[in-house]
């Protein structure tokens, strides 16, 4: 049974659905169309504006980076094996998507600090987390790394391992496998992940502000301006960020729609 | 050639046991048994894709139980292909070559044959996606023998493809195996290919090898009321002999000769019956009344099951016959079938 | 082809699990376990503590109250009819998943201004957005919405149409169809949808900030108290709301698993 | 009863067009056809689950096309029984009386007869996740009477049943059928089905309907192409009549018969014709020497495809006949049959 124009449930179904989307666009619109366009091209001269910008792109890159090098293996694990508590490690996967922001940064700094003994390590090393570039993309490959890990999985469930038991049986060992045949296949998903990752960290304000104010990543920039300055300040920097991360969301549809449709 | 001593295999649910075979140089063997059986299981044991549990897999003098897929030597062709999809026809056939340091001279002149037998030169260029179902299972062919493997393991190879496809498919099956060295050994569930290609053949149940021999011994003389039903002797009885006769529940059925044993099976294809109205005045040697219990169709027929007494009686017939006799649940009819329709198992006890 | 012991490959896969786990866990645990059970105790029974959790978890509770009453209808649009453009619609209902969090509290203010009609609006109405619950309910409501219309939309989706049809033919109306049979079957969806909600709401500080620093969410809460006082003051009540959402993502879990077992 | 004139649904890629029906009161109508021929969506069309385009369904004198389902008094019962899954067996039944406010007593004993007559009473308390398929259907089968509805769709109602289950169930139709006044309107792709249950039938194709009429009718007398197909007449050719003999292209079929129109079709049953290595002497009037040009396995039986000359002959044959007869690709055989096996095609033209 489909929903059609002659019932008037219809019509409930279709105010709710306007009064939504009325909701997500307005604030957004209002604030992209706010400044003029002079304005937001003095701010995205601005070299404060763009360094932060900058520094939340490399930063969020890092992350990405990151978990490809590290979450690649695992994810290609919880693709290809079951076994007992499997359910858990997923759940302890999904585990910073949950966590209130501003916590995330308490938990980071709290093993950071002299009194752990991985605060000790690294200070012996010479690494600071606190107010440095390291700390942020720690903090970011924390919240992104479940999104990429996921992403990942997903690609390597959907590939059949018929393919890479071919390739075996063909001479090619386990690793020249996974390279020749899992990963090329998989490019697609582990794209996705990648998106979805940056863009996660593009986005995080709660956890960074508390390890690292400065330097200033572009969500702690606008917070700043706006604490300052006032939302007139603070609009154009946001709209400059928002282009940025619907890019990053644009990409991401692109590629999603695409694998549904092959799929 | 292969040699496979007391075999086991454990994956949680499924197992094989005792799998004991041998199989001859280049010689064709199928592998027949219904879905769930574990045929793919000891294919991919073979591959070295699962892993076995306990005996012994030797290829000629090599024991290669423990080795991994890719140092056995042993190729595979699935049922759904598996082309990897994104190399071109020419990329995957020649996926295997890189990882084998034979001459290479040698290789790609052989390789170019089986292009040729196969005729793929004109698809080289494309992708598996744009090929028909038989063009990739030709792809997967010439993939698999590209690195002149020892034995070709094929699970199901036609069992995906339009049948319009099948025939000419299993030509070059035939073709293949007469111009290599290769072993061949198919799985399959059609009992037309087993006859059309191989030489022996096994029937496998519940993770066991239920019998091992020719197709003419294994489709006249079923080793055991598994392999009978499997080849379609759907009626199968426990009787005692006394004379020609075989007796089933008190019902006497003319065997058109002496039983050497007292006790045993019989078996009646569903096809060999007749059902008619009245008794039938002919040749026909054994003739009973029944009742319709049930009519089931199946596709082109239908199965009539006929309780005689209470002895059920599988039958097939055409929609033309169903339609003649107008059979519904509780007809009258007589089951009639020659002597010559009843089989007795061989050895096999009651 | 399975991953096995028997392949190098897989203890790569498996160190880069173990990294991965010990960098989700070391923080949290640490965390949880820094401060004794005295300040724990302490902490909890802290007036201003337990205002501000208690502040949390009700406007994050009546954002997915909004979200069910509005988006429920909404949900079933999209389950049960196809119509040009609604990837558009479904891309825009996503749009405040990837929106940085504190552009979404400067967006939100656009539109709450005086020199906006809306802003007028409410201001002539008497409803204060800035600094005020309703503002924090409001952009709860924004950040959470989307989690509960994607949950709703799928329950929705699962339900085979023709059990309505059926119950169409047995006499009843669409309305009463809907309450009968595909409320009643899709309650397990709409439950995690609210779970997801306010576990989103809960979590959220970037873009509460902006709008209403007081009266204190427990998230911003944790901010004052790590920037005034000190990580020491701010672990505490970390735990206590950390704890808070373990409990909904358990939840969560729970009614996942299930719903993937009976399906 | 129903009454359809000139009815087209439009789905977009699929539609129903220029369909017109008659189905009496209380009548047991059959509509069959294959897969995608839109059986259901006309079956959805008439209980008001898709939107007509144009045209009319009349239920006795109301026009009902443009009324809401709730309100056309036409129940449904689906192939996969759509039970309510949150709600007991009883509660099932008993969903559609709230809405209908007959007097509620008179409904209550008609559905406590339903229940009787089902053999319901062990099973209301129950859940539809712990019933057998036998039994949801039949839990569906009252649900929909219980409203007392003018007329019943049933969808497929037996196909995803267990075929063990499948003749009880098909007895219940049969019962419910000769005990209520309504009006029966079954689809079904299985002609024992209809035979079992119909006086009148009709074959869809494509969105249309092919004939209308008794069973007898249009397994005898099939009006198309399409419908002789369907009953299985797989041979079937276009050809110029001649005396007794039907010519096509250049070889001549005895009839038995001589024929009243010129040119025309004609079909032969697959199952009708024999196969043997040397012609047979027998009371078979058609003989004619073929190659083998596929083999095909359907199930039980092989389908073979034999061209005479340039004629090709579709031959039903057993495993065993494959077996004696070592059919393959290539092979010589004689292709036998009856004169009466040869089917003039009712009134159509070449």
């Amino acid at each position: 049974m489909r929903l059609t124009k002659k019932e008037p449930f219809f019509w409930v179904t279709l105010s709710c659905g306007l009064v939504i989307l009325a909701f997500i666009l307005l604030p957004l619109v209002e604030m992209v169309t706010a400044p003029s366009a002079a304005v937001l091209k003095e701010t995205i001269q601005d070299k404060e504006v763009l360094q932060s910008i900058w520094l939340s792109l490399y930063t969020a890159g890092a992350a990405a980076l990151i978990s490809v090098i590290i979450g690649t293996p695992f994810a290609y694990l919880l693709a290809r094996t079951t076994f007992p508590g499997k359910n858990l490690v997923e759940a302890i996967i999904d585990i910073p998507i949950i966590i209130p922001h501003p916590v995330v940064g308490i938990a980071l700094l709290s093993i950071a600090g002299r009194n752990y003994w991985l605060g000790r390590v690294f200070n012996a090393l010479g690494i600071r987390i606190m107010g440095s570039v390291t700390g942020i993309i720690m903090v970011l490959t924390f919240v992104g790394l479940p999104f990429y890990l996921n992403a990942a999985k997903e690609g390597f469930t959907s590939i059949s391992p018929r393919l890479e038991s071919v390739s075996r049986s063909l001479g090619a060992s386990q690793v020249s496998t996974f390279f020749h045949i899992t990963l090329p296949l998989a490019w697609r998903s582990i794209l996705i992940g990648i998106v979805m990752c940056s863009a996660r960290a593009i986005s995080e304000f709660g956890a960074v502000v508390i390890i690292a104010y400065h330097p200033m990543i572009a969500p702690v920039l606008i917070y700043e301006r706006f604490e300052s300055m006032g939302l007139k300040y603070s609009q154009p920097v946001a709209v400059w960020l928002v282009c940025l991360c619907l890019l990053l969301f644009l990409l991401l549809r692109v590629l999603t729609l695409h694998q549904k449709r092959s799929a | 050639m292969i040699s496979i001593r007391n075999l086991a295999v454990n994956l949680g649910q499924f197992q094989l046991t005792d799998i004991t075979l041998d199989i001859k140089e280049n010689e064709f063997f199928v592998l027949m048994g219904p879905t769930g059986a574990g045929k793919s299981v000891l294919l991919e044991a073979i591959a070295g894709l699962v892993t076995v549990s306990s005996g012994s897999i030797k290829l000629g003098t090599q024991e290669i139980s423990n080795l991994p897929p890719e140092k056995r030597g042993i190729s595979i062709v699935y049922q759904d292909y598996a082309l990897f999809p994104h190399l071109t026809v020419q990329k995957n056939i020649f996926y295997g070559l890189r990882f084998h340091r034979s001459s290479r001279d040698n290789s790609v002149s052989r390789i170019r044959n089986l292009i040729d037998i196969l005729a793929l030169e004109p698809l080289l260029g494309r992708f598996p996606g744009t090929l028909s179902g038989g063009e990739q299972q030709r792809v997967a062919l010439a993939r698999a023998l590209a690195i002149d493997p020892a034995v070709l393991l094929l699970d199901e190879p036609l069992a995906a493809l339009d049948p319009r496809f099948r025939e000419d498919l299993r030509q070059h099956l035939k073709t293949l195996h007469q111009n290599t060295l290769t072993t061949f050994f198919m799985v399959t569930h059609d009992f037309a290919e087993a006859i059309a290609l191989a030489g022996r053949a096994a029937v496998m149940n519940h993770g066991c090898l239920e019998q091992v021999g020719t197709i003419r011994e294994i489709f006249q003389q079923p080793a055991s009321p598994f392999v009978a039903d499997f080849v379609g002797m759907k009626n199968l009885y426990a009787a005692r002999f006394s004379g020609t006769l075989a007796i089933i529940d008190g019902i006497s059925l003319e065997l058109g000769h002496p039983s050497a044993s007292s006790t045993g099976y019989v078996a009646i294809r569903p096809e060999d019956i007749v059902l008619s109205q009245e008794p039938l005045v002919s040749s026909i040697q054994n003739s009973l009344n029944g009742t319709v219990k049930a009519v089931q169709p199946l596709g082109f027929h239908y199965e009539i099951e006929i309780l005689v007494k209470n002895l059920p009686f599988k039958v097939l017939i055409t929609k033309q016959a169903l339609f003649d006799l107008q059979l519904h649940e509780g007809s009258e009819t007589v089951v009639s079938f020659k002597a010559t329709a009843v089989h007795q198992l061989a050895g096999a006890p009651a």
